[in-house]
C-alpha cells in the first residue's frame, strides 16, 4: 500500500526532474522549472521518510536524527545561497556538488561497514561490491575536485601545474581500478578500503589543481554529472528509482552541458578528461594599459538584449563596409517587436563621410524616428541597458574626454559607457581612422562581440529570434 | 561478460530504464542559449542531490547503537540536504533576471 | 505602307525613336524621319539611317506617308498635305479643346488621338498619359530639388543635423505616385493627399503617409467608390492640407480633374505662410494650376516660395519620354496593323475610343 | 544467456524507434530515421524469433508458419507499399495501421482462449484481464476504424452522417465499459467476449463514418496511437520490454502528431474525439466554374520553396500595400543561401503605377540583375519549381490569354502555370484592379496561401530558417 | 485503487518505463513541420507493428495440434508483418522528396 | 565683442544665419549682418533681427567689427575698413595662390582661412572643405539627373522597360562619396573610381562597385598608404577608367589633389565615344577639370555630351550650404573665444593652421 505511493511519488520526482531539467533550458521557463524539480525533490524526500519500508517491511527509524540533519542542512544551504554575492555563485555551485559528492561516499562508506558487519565477502557480492566501490570512488573524486574548485575560484588556491601532472593522474586512475580488481576478486578485502579513499581523494583534487581559472566552469559542470552518476549508484544499491532516474538524469544531461560548454569555448572535451587544460587564458587578453578585454558569446549578448528595456546602437564605418546595415535593421524591428526600446545614436563624424550612417540607415528604411543625435542621445545612455557599437570606434573613444594628449581630445564623443553593459562588434582590436587606441575595449563594462558585422549580427539576430 | 548479461536478464526494467534515461538527458538539453549553462548546470547540481534519499535509508535503517552508522548517517543528510538546498535557492538566484516577463 | 515621323516644334521628343524601328518592320511598315526630328532628344538623324530607316524633308514626310505620329497637334497647312485616307496620330485632347474634332472634320484622313485610348488594364501598354505623367512626376521632383535650396535626406554631420526635406504630394495619380517614389527615394518625409478612395492604400503601397481627415464617413460598403462626405468633413480637409502644406518646404501638385479646370488646392493666404526657400512644382499648370499664383510654363516667386508651373515635364527627360511614346504608338499599331494593313475595328473598345475623326 | 542478448536486442530495438522518430522530425534526417527504426525493427523480430524463451526456458515452436507469415507478409507489404500511387498514400497507411489493430485483437482473442482453456477465471486475474479486453477493445476498434478511413479515402465508401450519431457513439463505449466490468467483476464470463469484440467493430466504423475527408490523416493519426497503446498492452502481457516502449511511444507520440495536426488544421482534438466533425469542408472551396481551390500550409510551402531548384516570385500590388518588400527579399536571401535560383518576374503593369515594383524592390535592395522583364522569364516558368505570386492576380490571370471574352483578353500576361508549382499569397479571394475572376486561383497546380503579405512571408522565413 | 496500488508496486520499474516513454513521446515530437507530418505518422505506423512480436509468440507457443491458435497466430503474423513492413516501405517513399541534400 | 556677416558679391552663400546666432550669444559674441545678406539664400533680414542681431550697411559691418566673416575673400577696399587687430574669417585658398598671404601682410589684421583647417577627426566639426564638398557632391548628381535626358532608375512600364542609368564616379573624396550615395538612392548603377587605397573600402561601404584593375601590387603590408604601382598596371588603369566612362550615362567628376592641377582622367578620345546625352558633371572644374574639354562655370556641349564645369555647387544649395559653413565657423570660435575675447593659441594645430596672418 504505502509502498505504492512511495512509487508515485517518485514517478512524480523523477518526472519533475525531467521537466525541470527541460524548462531550465529556456530563459523564458527557467525559473519555473528549478521550482518544479524542487518541489518534485520534496516531495520525494518526504515520501522517503514517511513511507519507506525495507523489504521486510520494516520502516525508517532515527526521525530525530533524519529531520535534525535535514533542518541544519536547510537552514545553512539557504542563509548561504542567500547570502551569496552574484559574482561567488560558481564557487557556491561547486561547494553544494562536493556536499553531494560527500554524501553519496559516506553512504559507500556505511554500506560498505554494513556487508563487512554481515561478513559478506567481496567476491560473492560482485554486483553490489561494484557498486559500493565505484560509488565511494566517483563521490570521493567529485568532492575533493569540487572542494579545489571552489577554493580556486574563491582565491584561496592557486592556479599551479604539477610537474608530470599528466603521468600522475594516469597512474592515479589504474592504482584505482586495481585496487579495486584487488578488493572484488583478489580478495584483497576490506584493508585496502580507506586506500581506495585516499587515492581518490587525491586524484580528484590533483585532477582540479592544474586548471585555470577561466575553465573552472567546465570542470564543475563534469564533476557535476560524476556526482549525477554516484547517485545513480545509489539508486541501483538501494533499487530507488527516483535516485537511479535522478541521478543518471543528471549525469546525461551534464554531460551534454559539460560538451555543449566547452563548445561555447572552443575546446574540446578531451582537453578536459585528460586533465592538460590551463595555461593561456582565452577570451581574456591584455590591453594597452596592462588592462584585459572579455568577449561576450554570442547567445549571451542575444540574451542580454532580448531581456533589455533600453537598447541603443552606435553605428559606424565597420557597418558601413560590412554592408550590414538591413541586418541591423532586423535586429532592431525583432528587438522591438519583443518590447525593447531601440535607438540609434549617430555621431556626427561616424563613418567616412558626412551623412554616412543616415545614408547607410536610410537605405535599410530605418525611421528617421530613431535616430537620434549626439546631444540629444547623451544623457539617455544613463538609463540605457545595453549599447551595441556596430563597427565604430573613435566616436565612441573615451580618450577624447579624458586624456589630454590624444589627438581627439577635446571632441563630443558618445557617452556609452554610462549605459548598463556595452557590446563592441569590430574584427579585430585594430584601432580605427583616427589610428588610435581605444581604451572602451578594455573597461569592465564592455564586452567584445568580433566578427564582420554582417555574420555577427545574422547570428545575433537568429538566436534572439530562436529566444523570443 | 557473462555476469554482465545475466545481470541485464535480471534487471531488464532497470537497463531500459537507464537507456531511457540517458537518452531523455540528451533529448532534454538539446539546445540551450549559453547564459543558462551556468543555471542549467546548477539546477542539475540540485537534482543529484536526490542522492540524499539515499543518506535518509541509510540513517533510518542504521541501528540506534550503531554510532558509527548513525554518526555518518547523520553527516550525509546535511550534505544532502546542503546539496538540495543550496542547489535549488542558488540556481532560484540566477535566475532572478529572467524574471520580467516579456512579449 | 510608311510611317513619317516629325520634327517637333514646340517639344524636345520625337515620336518614333530609332530602336523602336524593329518592332515597326515586324509589322511591314517603313519609317521615314524628317531630318533632325530626333536631335533635342538625342537621336541623331544618323542613328535612323542606321536601323535602316529614310531621312527626308518635312513635305517629303507628310505627303508620302501613310501614318503620320507626331507629339503636338499639326497645323492646317501640315494636315492639308497629308495622303488621302491616310492615319494622322498625336495627342490631339479633345476633352480640352472641342474645336478639335470640328477641325479635323476637313480633311480627308483618320485622326487617332493617344489621350482617348482608354484607362484599362488591357490598353495600358498604350497609354500615353500614363507613360508621360509618371516621367512628369519624376522629373517634377529632381526639379524641385533643383530650385531648393536644402538637402533633401537628413544628414547628421560635423557640422551639424541636416533635418530631411518634407514633401507634400497633392494628387496621388500616376504622376502623383512616381513623385512620391522619387522624392522617398531621395530621402524626403513624403506626405500625400488625394480625395479618391483608392488613393489611400495606393500612396502607402509606396511607404509614404497619407493625409488623414479624421471622420469620414465609411466608403467601405460603396465597393471602393468614393462617398459623398459631409460639408463639416470637407471643411477640416481643406483646412488640414492648409496645414500640411505650410509645415512643406515642397509641394508636388498632381490632382486633375478629366475634362475640367484643376482644383485650387493651395491658396493665396497659405503660400503667403509658407517658408521662404519652399518650393512648388505645379503639374496641374495647363489646366489652370492647383496653386492659386501657378502660371503655366513659367517659373515665379511668391513671398520667396518658388512656384513652377509645367504640365509637361515628361519633355524634359525628352530621350526616354520619347522612346516610351514610341512604344505606345507602336503597341498600338501592333493591336491593329497586320501585314501592312490597318483594321479600324470600330467594334473594338479602344479603336472606338481613340478615332476621333475618319475621312467623310 | 540468450535472454541477455534478447534484452540488449530489445533495447537496441527500442532506442532505434525513439531515435528514428526523432530522426523522422526534421526533413533533413527523415529518411535516414525511418531506415534506422527499421533495422531496429528487423533485430528486434529475429532476436524474438532464435533467443526467445519463456519462463520455464522453452523457446518457440513452428518456425515454419512464422516464417511463411513473415514471408507473406513481407512480399504483400513491400509489394503493395511500392505499388500505390503517391496520391494514395494516405489510404495505405490506414490499411496498415489496420493490420496492426487487428494483429492485436487476434492477440487478444488467442489469450483470452488461452486463459479459457486453462480454466482461468477472470476476476482472479484482474491484471491480465483487463489488459487482453482492453487489447481487444482498442485493437478492433483501430481495425475497424481504419478500414472505414481506408474505404472512404479510396473512394468505396461515401461521407454520411448518422441520425443521432453521437449519442449512439456514447452508448456503445458505455457498453464496452459495462461488458468489460461485468465479464471481469460480474462473472459474466467467456460468453460476453465476442459481443464485446462485435461492439467493439461498431464503434470503430461509427466513429469513423461521418467524418469527411479531409479530416481523415487526423482520424487516421489518431487511430494509430490506439494501435500504439493496443500494441503497448501486448507488451504488458507479455512482459516485453520492446513492445511496450515501442508502443507507448507510438501512443504518445501520436496523441501529440495528432494534435499538432489539428492545430494545423485549425481544429480541437476534443471535436474529433467526440467524432463531430466532417461537414462543411474547410480547405477547400468552390470556384466561378465550379471549380475549387485548395490552400497550401506554410510549413509546406516553406518546403516545397526550400527543396526547389528555381523559383520565380511574382510581386503585384498586394505586395506594396503590405509594405512586405524588405521580407520579400529576406525570402530570396535564405532561398539563395540555400542553393535555390531565385528571381522575380515583373510584369509591365504590375501594381498601380509604372514601375511601382520596381521602386518597391530597389527600396529593399534587391539587386536588379534578379528582376526580369516579361518577355524573358515567361520561357522560363516551364523549368521552375515554384512560382509564388505575392498580392499579384490580374497579370497573371489567365483569361487574358484563353477568355476571348475577358476585358483583359489579348495582354500578355506571366505565364506561371507552366511551372510546378504555384503558390498564391493574398488575402483573400477577391480580385484585383480589374474587378475581375481569376481561373488560376482554381486550377490543380495552384495553392492558396491565404494572408497580408508581410504577415505570411514572416512566418515562411522563420519556418524555412528553421529548416535549412 | 488498492489494486492499482498493489500493482504500481509490485512494477515499479514497469511503470516508470511507460511514464518515461510517454514523456519521450511528447519530447521528440516536440516541434514538426507540418509536411512531415503524414510521413512521421507513417513511420510511427510502422513503429507499432511491433505488436508483430507478440503474434510470433502467441505462434511459437501454440501447441502442434492447437489449429485455431496456429491458424490466427498466422494470420495475426501475416497482419503484423503487412504493418511492418508495409509501414516502413510507404513512408520511405514519402520521403523521398527529401532526397537531394541542400546547402 | 562683434561679429559682422557682409553680403556676399559672387555667392548665394550667407556666412552665419540666424539659427547660428544663438550658439554665438553664449560666446558673449554680438551679430552685425550686412543689409540683405541672406536674401539670396532664404534668410531675410527680418529672420536675423528677429533673432537680436543688427542689420547694419556694409561700411558700419566693416569698421565696427571685431569679426568679420566672408565666404569669398574680400577686396582690398574692404580689408582696409576693417578694424585694427581685427579678426578676419574667410575661405582663402593660400594654397592655390601664393599671393593671398603676403597680401594680407599688409593689414593690420588677423586673417583665418577655413580651407587651412587640418582635416582631422578632432577639428571636423570646422571643416569647411568637407561640409561644402559634401552639398557639391549631392547636387552633382542632382545636376546631372537634371541635365540628362533619361530616368535614372531602372522601371519595367507597360510602354517598355527603362534601363538603369549608368553613373560612374572619379574620385571617392568626400564630394565623390556623397555622389555615390546619392545617385545610388535615385536608383542608378554606380561604380567609382580613386588610386587611394582606402577609397576601395570605402566606396563599397557605400554599396557602390570599385573599378578594380586586376594586378595591383598588394598594400595590406604597407599599412594602408598607397604602394607603387608598376607602369604597366597604371596603363591597365587608365584604359579601364576610359572603358567604364564610355560605357556609362553620367560621370561625376571630383578627383583632386590638394594643391595641385586636377588629373585628366576623361580624355577628348573617351568623350568622342561617349553616348550622346551623357552628362559630365565635373566638380574638379576650378582646378583645371578631369574632363579634357571642361570649362570652369560654364556648361558646354561635345559630341552630344553635356559636360558642366563647377567646382563650386555647394552655392547651388545656397540655404543649407550657408548653416553648414556658419557652423563651421562658430565651432571654430567656439574653441578659441572664451568670454567675449579670442585665444590665438598659436600652441594649437588648429588655429597654427588656419591663422595665415597676424597684424605685424
Ligand atoms: N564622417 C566623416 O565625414 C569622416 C570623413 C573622413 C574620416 N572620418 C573619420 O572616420 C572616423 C569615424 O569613426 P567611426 O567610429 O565611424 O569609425 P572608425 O573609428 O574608423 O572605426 C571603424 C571600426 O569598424 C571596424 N570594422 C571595419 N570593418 C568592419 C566589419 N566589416 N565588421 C565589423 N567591424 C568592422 C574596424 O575595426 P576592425 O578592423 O577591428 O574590424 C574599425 O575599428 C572618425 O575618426 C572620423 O573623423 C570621418
Ligand atoms: N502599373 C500601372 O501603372 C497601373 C496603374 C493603374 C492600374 N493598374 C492596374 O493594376 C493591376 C495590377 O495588377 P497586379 O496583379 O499587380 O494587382 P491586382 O490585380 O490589383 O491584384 C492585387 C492583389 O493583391 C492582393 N492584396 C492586396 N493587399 C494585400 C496584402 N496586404 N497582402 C497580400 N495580398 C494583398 C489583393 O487580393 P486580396 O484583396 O485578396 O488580398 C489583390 O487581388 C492591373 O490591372 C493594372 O492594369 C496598373
Ligand atoms: N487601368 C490602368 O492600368 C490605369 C493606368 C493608368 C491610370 N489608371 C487610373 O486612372 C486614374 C487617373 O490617373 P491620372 O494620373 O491620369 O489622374 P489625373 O491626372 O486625372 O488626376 C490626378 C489625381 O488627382 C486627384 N484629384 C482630383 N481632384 C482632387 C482634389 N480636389 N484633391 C486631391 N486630389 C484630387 C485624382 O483623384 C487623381 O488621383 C487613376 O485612378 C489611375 O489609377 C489606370
Ligand atoms: N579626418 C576627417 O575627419 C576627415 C574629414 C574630411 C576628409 N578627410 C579625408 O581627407 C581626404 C581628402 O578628402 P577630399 O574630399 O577633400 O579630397 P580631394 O577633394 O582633395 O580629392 C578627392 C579625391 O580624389 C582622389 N584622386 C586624386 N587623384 C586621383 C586620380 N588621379 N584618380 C582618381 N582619384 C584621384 C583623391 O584620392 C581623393 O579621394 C580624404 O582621404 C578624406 O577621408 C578626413
Amino acid at each position: 500500500m504505502s509502498n505504492g505511493f512511495l512509487t508515485i511519488s517518485y514517478l512524480i520526482g523523477s518526472s519533475s526532474f525531467i521537466i525541470g531539467l527541460r524548462m531550465l533550458s529556456h530563459p523564458e521557463t527557467a525559473r519555473k522549472g528549478n521550482l518544479y524539480a524542487a518541489i518534485g525533490m520534496t516531495l520525494a524526500i518526504f515520501a522517503t521518510i514517511f513511507l519507506y519500508k525495507d523489504a521486510s517491511g520494516v520502516g525508517l527509524n532515527n526521525y530525530l536524527w533524519i529531520f535534525g540533519g535535514l533542518l541544519v542542512g536547510t537552514v545553512v544551504g539557504t542563509i548561504a545561497a542567500k547570502r551569496v554575492q552574484m559574482t561567488a555563485m560558481p564557487q557556491m555551485v561547486s561547494l553544494f556538488n562536493g556536499m553531494g559528492g560527500a554524501c553519496a561516499g559516506i553512504i559507500s562508506v556505511v554500506e560498505f561497514n554494513h556487508m563487512m558487519h554481515q561478513g559478506l565477502v567481496l567476491g560473492d557480492h560482485v554486483g553490489q561490491s561494484i557498486i559500493i566501490l565505484l560509488g565511494l570512488v566517483i563521490g570521493v573524486i567529485s568532492f575533493a575536485g569540487s572542494m579545489v574548485a571552489f577554493g580556486k575560484l574563491n582565491g584561496n588556491i592557486n592556479d599551479r601545474t604539477i610537474p608530470m601532472g599528466q603521468i600522475i593522474n594516469v597512474a592515479l586512475l589504474i592504482a584505482i581500478v586495481v585496487i579495486v580488481y584487488m578488493m572484488i576478486w583478489g580478495g584483497a578485502g576490506e584493508s585496502l578500503f580507506y586506500i581506495l579513499l585516499a587515492v581518490s581523494a587525491i586524484y580528484g583534487v590533483l585532477f582540479v589543481m592544474p586548471i585555470g581559472g577561466a575553465d573552472m566552469p567546465v570542470v564543475i559542470s563534469l564533476l557535476n554529472s560524476f556526482t549525477g552518476v554516484a547517485a545513480a549508484l545509489g539508486g541501483f544499491l538501494y533499487d530507488n528509482n527516483v535516485m537511479l532516474t535522478g541521478g543518471i538524469l543528471v549525469g546525461s544531461a551534464g554531460t551534454v552541458l559539460t560538451v555543449l560548454m566547452c563548445k561555447a569555448m572552443n575546446r574540446s572535451l578531451l582537453n578536459v578528461v585528460i586533465g592538460s587544460f590551463g595555461g593561456a587564458k582565452e577570451g581574456s587578453a591584455a590591453g594597452p594599459g596592462g588592462g584585459s578585454y572579455k568577449e561576450i558569446a554570442l547567445t549571451d549578448a542575444a540574451v542580454l538584449m532580448l531581456y533589455s528595456k533600453k537598447v541603443i546602437i552606435v553605428p559606424g564605418y565597420g557597418l558601413a563596409v560590412a554592408q550590414a546595415q538591413h541586418i541591423c535593421h532586423e535586429l532592431e524591428k525583432v528587438l522591438d517587436e519583443n518590447g525593447v526600446d531601440v535607438k540609434y545614436a549617430i555621431h556626427p563624424v561616424a563613418g567616412r563621410m558626412p551623412g554616412h550612417m543616415n545614408v547607410l540607415l536610410a537605405e535599410a528604411d530605418v525611421s528617421y524616428d530613431r535616430l537620434a543625435d549626439m546631444e540629444d542621445i547623451n544623457p539617455e545612455f544613463a538609463h540605457t541597458d545595453v549599447v551595441l557599437v556596430l563597427g565604430a570606434n573613435d566616436v565612441v573613444n573615451p580618450a577624447a574626454k579624458t586624456d589630454p594628449a590624444s589627438p581627439i581630445y577635446g571632441m563630443p564623443i558618445l557617452d556609452v559607457e554610462d549605459a548598463k553593459h556595452v557590446i563592441v562588434n569590430k574584427r579585430s582590436m585594430k584601432p580605427g581612422y583616427a589610428g588610435i587606441e581605444n581604451d572602451l575595449f578594455y573597461r569592465p563594462k564592455t564586452s567584445m562581440l568580433f566578427g564582420d558585422a554582417k555574420d555577427a549580427l545574422t547570428k545575433l539576430v537568429a538566436e534572439i529570434k530562436s529566444m523570443a | 561478460m557473462e555476469q554482465i548479461l545475466v545481470y541485464i536478464t535480471e534487471n531488464v526494467n532497470f537497463v531500459f530504464l537507464l537507456i531511457l534515461m540517458i537518452i531523455l538527458g540528451f533529448e532534454v538539453i538539446s539546445k540551450v542559449p549559453a547564459v543558462l549553462h551556468t543555471p542549467l548546470m546548477s539546477g542539475a547540481n540540485a537534482i543529484h542531490g536526490v542522492v540524499i534519499i539515499g543518506a535518509i535509508i541509510v540513517m533510518g535503517q542504521a541501528a540506534p547503537d550503531d554510532y558509527l552508522a548513525i554518526g555518518l548517517g547523520f553527516v550525509a543528510v546535511i550534505l544532502g540536504t546542503l546539496n538540495v538546498v543550496g542547489g535549488f535557492v542558488v540556481t532560484d538566484r540566477m535566475l532572478e533576471m529572467f524574471k520580467k516577463k516579456k512579449k | 505602307m510608311i510611317l513619317g515621323v516629325l520634327k517637333e516644334n514646340h517639344f524636345q521628343r520625337v515620336a518614333i525613336v530609332p530602336s523602336t524601328f524593329k518592332k515597326l518592320k515586324a509589322l511591314q511598315v517603313d519609317l521615314q524621319v524628317e531630318s533632325g526630328a530626333g536631335d533635342a532628344s538625342s537621336y541623331p538623324d544618323n542613328q535612323y539611317t542606321e536601323v535602316g530607316a529614310t531621312i527626308a524633308t518635312r513635305d517629303k514626310v507628310l505627303t508620302t506617308s501613310d501614318i503620320v505620329v507626331s507629339l503636338a497637334p499639326l497645323n492646317d497647312t501640315d494636315l492639308g498635305k497629308m495622303k488621302s485616307g491616310a492615319l494622322y496620330i498625336s495627342m490631339l485632347a479633345p476633352f480640352q479643346d472641342e474645336t478639335v474634332v470640328p477641325g479635323l472634320a476637313k480633311y480627308p484622313i483618320h485622326a487617332v488621338s493617344m489621350d482617348m485610348i482608354p484607362r484599362t488594364t488591357l490598353a495600358q501598354s498604350m497609354d500615353v498619359l500614363s507613360s508621360m505623367a509618371s516621367l512628369s512626376g519624376y522629373k517634377a521632383v529632381l526639379r524641385a530639388a533643383d530650385l531648393y535650396q536644402n538637402m533633401f535626406p537628413m544628414m547628421t554631420t560635423a557640422a551639424g543635423t541636416i533635418p530631411p526635406t518634407k514633401v507634400l504630394i497633392l494628387g496621388a495619380g500616376v504622376a502623383g505616385l512616381q513623385a512620391i517614389a522619387t522624392a522617398k527615394r531621395l530621402g524626403a518625409v513624403v506626405e500625400a493627399f488625394d480625395t479618391r478612395a483608392a488613393a489611400r492604400e495606393e500612396v502607402k503601397s509606396l511607404g509614404a503617409s497619407f493625409v488623414e481627415v479624421p471622420g469620414a464617413v465609411d466608403d467601405k460598403g460603396a465597393g471602393g467608390y468614393a462617398v459623398e462626405q459631409s460639408a463639416e468633413y470637407l471643411t477640416k480637409q481643406r483646412a488640414l492640407v492648409q496645414e500640411k502644406a505650410i509645415k512643406s518646404n515642397i509641394i508636388i501638385a498632381a490632382a486633375q480633374v478629366r475634362g475640367r479646370k484643376a482644383p485650387i488646392l493651395i491658396t493665396e493666404e497659405t503660400i503667403n505662410q509658407m517658408r521662404p526657400g519652399s518650393v512648388i512644382v505645379d503639374l496641374a499648370a495647363s489646366t489652370g494650376g492647383n496653386c492659386a499664383y501657378t502660371e503655366n510654363n513659367a517659373c515665379i516667386t511668391q513671398n520667396g516660395v518658388t512656384i513652377l508651373g509645367n504640365s509637361d515635364l515628361a519633355d524634359q527627360v525628352s530621350s526616354i519620354a520619347s522612346t516610351l511614346f514610341g512604344n505606345n504608338v507602336v503597341n498600338f499599331l501592333q493591336m491593329f496593323v497586320k501585314e501592312g494593313q490597318i483594321n479600324y475595328d470600330m467594334g473594338n473598345e479602344i479603336m472606338k475610343s481613340a478615332l476621333i475623326s475618319k475621312p467623310a
